[in-house]
C-alpha cells in the first residue's frame, strides 16, 4: 500500500471516530441533564451574574479555602 | 469520560490541543518527503535569481499575482503547461499567491522578455494601456541585495542539501570570489535593456533591483 | 411566510439576478457545468444565509417566550428549557451524509485524479477541434486568428497589432528600415528555413541603404539594382521562393509558424518561442489573421 | 489579598488594549480604504513613492487589522471578561497585574517594529505570516505572556466552572500558538553563514508544496482561531450580558465548540484546491469545510435564539443591533466559505474578488461589529460614564451596515464575472478574453467597493469619536450598570 493511500484510510477512519465522539458528547449532554446529573444551562448565568461579590455558580474549593483563611 | 474533561482546565486544554493538532499531523507530515522531490532537470535558483526573488517578495508581487497554473484547459491555454509539485522544490517560501488581480506568472519566462519587463515595470500602461498595476520605477535605482542572496543559497545548500556547487560555501572569502559571477549574469540581462542608468550601474559593478527581478522572471518557465 | 423573510429572500433574488445580468453581458457560456454549479452555489448561499437569519430575527418579534421554565430561578432571571434546534441537528446530519457521498462517489478519495481529469478533457477537446476545423475556410480562419491574437499576441504587439510604438514587431507593415539594415549587417539564422543561415554583410553602405528603403517601403516603386543579391534567396518579388527563405514582402503562414516555433531576436527585442502553446490549426489561423493586419 | 467587600475588578489593562483597538482599527481601515481606491484609480499608488504602492500597503492593511485591531480587541475583552466570569480581580495578584501590563507594552513595541519592517519591505513572503524571525520571537513572548495571564487568572478563580467564553479564549491561545510556531519555522541566513548579508533575512524550513500546505494550514486557521473563535467568545459573554437573557442553550454552545475544534483544522487545504497538493487532501478540505457550516451556525443560531421574543431590545438598543447583525454576517460568511470550498465552485471563485468579498463579510460584518459592540458595552463599566451618544451609534450602525452590503455584493458579482470570463471560450474554442479585458470590466465594482470602504471608515471614525467622548466628557455613573448599557 502506498503512503498516500494509507493516509487516506487513516484520516477516513479517524474522522469517523471523531464524529462518533462528537455525537457521543451530544448524547451525553442531553442524557445527563435528563437524568438529573448535571444542569448545563445554569452555567449560562456565569455571564449574567458576574459581580465580584456574587456567589459563584460552582465555587472553586481552593479559592474558598483562601477566603476562609482570610476571614478567620 | 466527558465529565472529567469538563471539570479540569488542564486536561481541557490538552484535549483541545490534541484535537486541533491531530488534523495537522495527518494532513501535513506524511506528504513531506514526497512533495519536496524536484522534477528531473530542475536547477536551483542562481544567486542573481534569488536576489530577484527577494525583490518579488519585498514589493509583494504575490498580493496580485499567482504562480500556480491549475489543471483547466482555460488556464493552460492562457499560461502554459499545468504546474507540477516538483517544480517548486526549491521555492522557499512558495509564492503561489491567493489572488489574481494580475495574471499568473508561473511560466511568464516563456512568453515575456527582458525588454517587455523593462517597459512594463517602468510604466505598465505603455505596454498594457488598461493596466491598473503601479509602476515600479524605484526598482531601477534601488540596488538588489546580492550578498544576502548568496547567503541564502549557502544556507539552503548547507541545511537542506540544495544542489549548489562548491563555490557557494557561505564564507566571506567565498562571496568575494563568487561576486564577479553574479555581475557577469547581471551584465547579460542589462545588455538586453535600454535604460541608461541601469546599464551604467551594472557597468560599475552594481546590480539594480530591476536586473535581479528580470533575471528571476525570465527564470519562471 | 412573514414579511422579514420575504424581504430577505427578495434581497437574495436581487443579488442573484444582478449576478446573472453581469455574467450574461459578458457572453459567458452557461452550458459549462462549472459555471452552472457556481451559480447554484451562489443561490444556495444567498437564499439560506438571508432566509434563515431572517427567520430567526423574525422569531425575536413573534415568538414571545414560549417553552417550559426550568425549576430553579436565578436572581429573578428565569430560564427556559431549550432543546437543540431540530433543523440544525438534521442539517448537521445532512452535511455528514453529503460528505460521505462527496468522498466516496463525487471525488472518490482512492480513485479521483485532477490531472487525469484534465488530460482527458484536453484530449477530447483537441480531437474534436482538429476534426472540426481541419478544412476551415479562410473567413473562419481569420476570425479564429483574430480571437487568438487578442489573447495571446496583443499583450506585446498591441490590440491593433501596431507593436505599441516600437516595443514589438509592427504588423501593419512587414519591416522597418532599421530592421532590414540590422539583418543585412548581422545576418540571421533564427528561423531555420531550408535555405539555411543568411550571412552578415551581404551588402553595405549606399547599397544597403537602398535595399532597406525599398523593402521597408513595401517593395513598391523601382527596384534598386543592389536587391539582386537578396533576390537570389528571397526571390525577385521578395516572397521567399515558395517557402525556402523568409518572405520579406508580406506575412505568410510559413513565416508566422517559423517565428512561433523558434522565437526571434531582432533589433527591437526578443520574442520567445510559442512552440507547443498553439495547435497547428491555431497557428494557421493566426497567420491568416496577421497577414491581413493593415 | 484584600477582603471581598472592597474588591473591584481592575480594568487598567483592558483600557490600554481598548485604546490600541481604536487606534489600529482606524489605521487599518484607512489603509484598507486607500488600497481599495488604488484598484479603482491606479494614480493613487504614487502618493508616497516607493512606500505607497498597493503592493507595499496591502500587507500593512491585513497585518494592522489582524494583529493590530483584532488582537487588541481580543485582549481588551479578555482582560475584561476573564476577570468577570472567573469572579476574580486582577488587583488580587500583583504578578498578574504586572504580566498584563508587560503583555500590553511589549505588544505595543512589537507592533511598532512590525509596522516599520513591513514598510521597509522586510518580509518572509508568506501572507499573514510576513514578519521576519526577530519579530516572530517578540510575538512568541507576547503570546506566552497572554498565556500566563489566562492560566494565572484561572489558577486563582472563585468560579470553578469555566464559562464557555473562556473555552474559546483558551482555544484561541492554543491554536494560534501551535500554528504560528510551525508556520514560521525558518533559518536565519546571517547565522547560517559567516555573517553574510542581512541580519533580518531567513529562509523557510519548508519548500514548495509542503510550504503551501503548512502556510494554509496556518493561514486558514489563523482566521479560525483569530477571527472566529475569540469573537464567538465575545458574543457568548456580551450578548447575554447586555440583554439580560441567558444563552438560549448552553449545551448547544458546548457542542458547537467541540464541533468547531474537531473540524476547523482540516479545512485549511481548501485554499489549495486544484493546486499541486494531493487530490485526497483537497477533497478533505472541501468535505470538512462543508461539515464546518453547522458547528458555526450552531453558535450563530444560539445567539439569535437568545434574543427570542426580545424584539423591543432589538429596536431600542443599538448595541443589541450590532451583535445581532454580527451573528447574521457570521452565518453568511460561514456558509459562503464552505460553498466556495466545493471543487466545482472553487474553480471559479479561487483567485477572484469573490474571496476578498467573503473575507470582508466576516471581518467587517462579524469581527469589527462584534468588537465595537463589546467596547461599547465595556466603556460605561470601565470609565464609569454613560455612552456619549445613542443617536450617533444608530447612525453609525446603518452607515456601516450599508457599507458591508455594498462591499460584499460588489465583490460577489465582480468575482463570479471575472472567474467565468477567465474560462470563457468563443465559438472556435479559443479563449474569449485576454487577461486585461477581465480586469477592465471590474472597474465599476472596484469603485463601489472603494465607496463602501469610505463609508465604513467614516462609521469607524464615528465609533472612535463616540468612545473618546464617552471616556472624557460623558455623564458620570454612580453605579455600575447590570445589564443594558446606559447611553445618552
Amino acid at each position: 500500500m502506498e503512503l498516500r493511500e494509507l493516509q487516506g484510510y487513516a484520516s477516513f477512519f479517524m474522522t469517523i471516530f471523531l464524529v462518533v465522539m462528537l455525537y457521543g458528547y451530544i448524547i451525553h449532554l442531553y442524557r445527563s441533564e435528563k437524568k438529573g446529573e448535571n444542569d448545563y444551562e445554569r452555567f449560562g448565568n456565569i455571564a449574567l451574574d458576574d459581580e465580584i461579590s456574587s456567589d459563584p455558580v460552582v465555587p472553586n474549593p481552593k479559592a474558598q479555602k483562601e477566603n476562609e483563611e482570610q476571614n478567620k | 469520560m466527558f465529565h472529567w474533561l469538563e471539570k479540569n482546565p488542564f486536561f481541557f486544554a490538552v484535549g483541545v490541543f490534541v484535537v486541533i493538532a491531530f488534523a495537522g499531523l495527518i494532513e501535513i507530515l506524511p506528504n513531506f518527503a514526497e512533495a519536496s522531490r524536484p522534477v528531473t532537470g530542475l536547477k536551483p535558483y542562481s544567486v542573481l535569481e534569488l536576489a530577484g526573488k527577494e525583490v518579488y517578495k519585498k514589493d509583494n508581487c504575490i498580493a496580485c499575482h499567482s504562480q500556480l497554473i491549475r489543471p483547466f484547459k482555460s488556464e493552460t491555454d492562457r499560461y502554459g503547461q499545468v504546474s507540477l509539485s516538483g517544480e517548486y522544490a526549491y521555492d522557499r517560501p512558495f509564492l503561489w499567491g491567493s489572488k489574481r488581480t494580475g495574471p499568473d506568472l508561473h511560466r511568464v519566462g516563456n512568453y515575456r522578455t527582458t525588454d517587455w519587463h523593462e517597459n512594463h515595470m517602468w510604466d505598465p500602461k505603455s505596454v498594457v494601456p488598461q493596466s491598473i498595476m503601479p509602476a515600479y520605477k524605484h526598482m531601477f535605482t534601488n540596488l538588489a541585495d546580492i550578498e544576502t542572496a548568496y547567503a541564502e543559497a549557502s544556507t539552503v545548500k548547507a541545511v537542506f542539501n540544495t544542489p549548489y556547487g562548491p563555490e557557494i560555501d557561505g564564507t566571506k572569502a567565498g562571496w568575494e570570489k563568487y561576486k564577479p559571477t553574479v555581475l557577469e549574469e547581471a551584465k547579460k540581462i542589462a545588455a538586453d535593456m535600454k535604460n541608461k542608468d541601469v546599464k551604467d550601474a551594472v557597468a560599475r559593478g552594481e546590480v539594480p533591483e530591476i536586473v535581479a527581478m528580470i533575471a528571476y522572471l525570465n527564470r519562471l518557465k | 411566510m412573514n414579511s422579514l423573510v420575504i424581504k430577505a429572500l427578495a434581497f437574495a433574488a436581487v443579488l442573484i439576478i444582478g449576478t446573472l445580468v453581469a455574467v450574461k453581458s459578458m457572453n459567458v457560456n452557461m452550458d459549462d457545468t462549472i459555471n452552472q454549479l457556481t451559480l447554484l452555489g451562489a443561490v444556495a448561499i444567498a437564499v439560506l444565509a438571508f432566509g434563515v437569519s431572517a427567520k430567526y430575527i423574525n422569531q425575536m418579534k413573534t415568538d414571545t417566550a414560549t417553552g417550559e421554565l426550568v425549576d430553579h430561578n436565578w436572581d429573578g432571571i428565569g430560564e427556559y428549557k431549550n432543546e437543540l434546534p431540530s433543523g440544525w441537528a438534521y442539517a448537521f446530519l445532512g452535511t455528514l451524509i453529503w460528505t460521505v457521498w462527496y468522498w466516496l462517489v463525487g471525488y472518490p478519495v482512492n480513485a479521483y485524479s485532477q490531472i487525469g481529469e484534465y488530460n482527458q478533457e484536453v484530449l477530447e477537446y483537441n480531437k474534436k477541434f482538429e476534426e472540426k476545423h481541419k478544412n476551415a475556410d479562410a473567413a473562419t480562419l481569420k476570425a479564429m486568428g483574430e480571437s487568438i491574437f487578442l489573447v495571446q499576441c496583443a499583450p506585446c504587439h498591441g490590440e491593433t497589432g501596431d507593436g505599441l510604438s516600437g516595443k514589438a514587431q509592427d504588423f501593419t507593415k512587414r519591416m522597418s528600415k532599421e530592421q532590414v539594415l540590422n539583418v543585412i549587417t548581422n545576418g540571421s539564422d533564427q528561423l531555420k528555413y531550408p535555405m539555411g543561415a543568411m550571412p552578415g554583410g551581404m551588402a553595405s553602405g549606399a547599397d544597403a541603404e537602398a535595399i532597406a528603403a525599398y523593402v521597408a517601403g513595401g517593395m513598391k516603386g523601382e527596384q534598386p539594382a543592389a536587391f539582386g543579391v537578396c533576390a537570389g534567396c528571397h526571390g525577385m518579388d521578395g516572397k521567399g521562393n515558395g517557402g525556402t527563405a523568409p518572405n520579406i514582402a508580406e506575412y505568410d503562414e510559413t513565416l508566422v509558424t517559423a517565428v512561433l516555433t523558434h522565437g526571434k531576436k531582432g533589433v527591437i527585442g526578443a520574442m520567445p518561442s510559442f512552440k507547443g502553446r498553439l495547435t497547428p490549426v491555431q497557428e494557421k489561423a493566426l497567420a491568416s489573421y496577421i497577414s491581413t493586419i493593415k | 489579598m484584600q477582603s471581598n467587600a472592597a474588591l473591584e475588578y481592575d480594568y487598567s489593562v483592558a483600557k490600554l488594549f481598548t485604546y490600541t483597538t481604536i487606534l489600529f482599527g482606524f489605521l487599518g481601515m484607512l489603509i484598507g480604504t486607500l488600497i481599495a481606491a488604488q484598484l479603482a484609480f491606479p494614480e493613487l499608488n504614487y502618493l508616497l513613492g516607493e512606500y505607497g504602492t498597493f503592493s507595499r500597503l496591502r500587507p500593512m492593511h491585513t497585518n494592522i487589522v489582524i494583529f493590530g485591531f483584532t488582537l487588541s480587541g481580543i485582549w481588551a475583552t479578555f482582560y475584561y471578561v476573564g476577570q468577570r466570569v472567573l469572579k476574580v480581580s486582577m488587583a488580587e495578584s500583583k504578578f498578574l497585574m504586572f504580566m498584563g501590563k508587560f503583555h500590553f507594552w511589549l505588544y505595543f513595541v512589537g507592533a511598532l517594529l512590525a509596522v516599520i519592517t513591513l514598510e521597509l519591505g522586510m518580509t518572509q513572503g508568506k501572507e499573514y505570516a510576513v514578519f521576519e524571525w526577530p519579530i516572530d520571537i517578540v510575538i512568541v513572548i507576547i503570546w506566552v505572556s497572554w498565556g500566563i495571564s489566562i492560566f494565572g487568572l484561572i489558577g486563582i478563580r472563585r468560579e470553578k466552572t469555566l464559562y464557555i467564553s473562556l473555552w474559546y479564549y483558551i482555544a484561541c491561545f492554543l491554536g494560534i500558538a501551535m500554528l504560528y510556531l510551525f508556520n514560521n519555522m525558518s533559518v536565519p541566513t546571517y547565522f547560517a553563514t559567516e555573517n553574510l548579508g542581512s541580519f533580518m533575512h531567513s529562509v523557510s524550513m519548508y519548500s514548495g508544496t509542503n510550504d503551501a500546505l503548512v502556510q494554509w494550514w496556518y493561514g486558514h486557521n489563523a482566521v479560525a482561531f483569530g477571527f472566529t473563535v475569540p469573537i464567538v467568545a465575545m458574543v457568548y459573554y456580551f450578548l447575554p450580558k447586555e440583554s439580560g437573557q441567558a444563552i438560549y442553550s448552553y449545551k448547544l454552545s458546548l457542542l458547537s465548540f467541540w464541533g468547531l475544534m474537531f473540524v476547523y483544522l482540516w479545512a485549511g487545504s481548501h485554499h489549495l484546491i486544484w493546486s499541486t497538493v494531493p487530490d485526497w487532501m483537497q477533497t478533505m478540505g472541501s468535505v470538512f469545510s462543508v461539515v464546518l457550516i453547522l458547528p458555526s451556525w450552531g453558535s450563530a443560531i444560539n445567539m439569535l435564539l437568545t434574543m427570542k421574543g426580545e424584539w423591543n431590545q432589538l429596536t431600542d438598543n443599538p448595541l443589541i443591533k450590532f451583535m445581532v447583525l454580527a451573528s447574521t454576517f457570521y452565518m453568511l460568511s460561514t456558509l459562503e466559505g464552505p460553498i466556495q470550498a466545493i471543487k466545482s465552485v472553487n474553480a471559479i471563485a479561487h483567485f477572484t474578488d469573490w474571496i476578498p468579498g467573503h473575507v470582508h463579510d466576516g471581518v467587517l460584518g462579524w469581527v469589527v461589529f462584534m468588537i465595537m459592540a463589546a467596547l461599547f458595552h465595556m466603556a460605561p463599566r470601565m470609565f464609569k460614564r454613560e455612552i456619549y451618544s445613542k443617536s450617533l451609534m444608530e447612525k453609525q450602525f446603518w452607515l456601516q451596515t450599508t457599507a458591508v452590503v455594498l462591499y460584499f455584493t460588489s465583490m460577489w458579482i465582480a468575482g463570479i464575472t471575472q472567474g467565468m470570463m477567465w474560462r470563457a471560450v468563443d465559438e472556435y474554442g479559443n479563449l474569449m478574453y485576454s487577461f486585461i479585458d477581465t480586469v477592465a470590466v471590474l472597474h465599476p465594482y472596484y469603485v463601489i467597493r472603494a465607496l463602501a470602504g469610505v463609508m465604513y471608515l467614516v462609521g469607524f471614525i464615528m465609533f472612535a469619536y463616540n468612545m473618546v467622548k464617552t471616556m472624557t466628557a460623558s455623564k458620570e455613573l454612580a453605579q455600575e450598570p447590570q445589564f443594558r448599557s446606559p447611553m445618552a
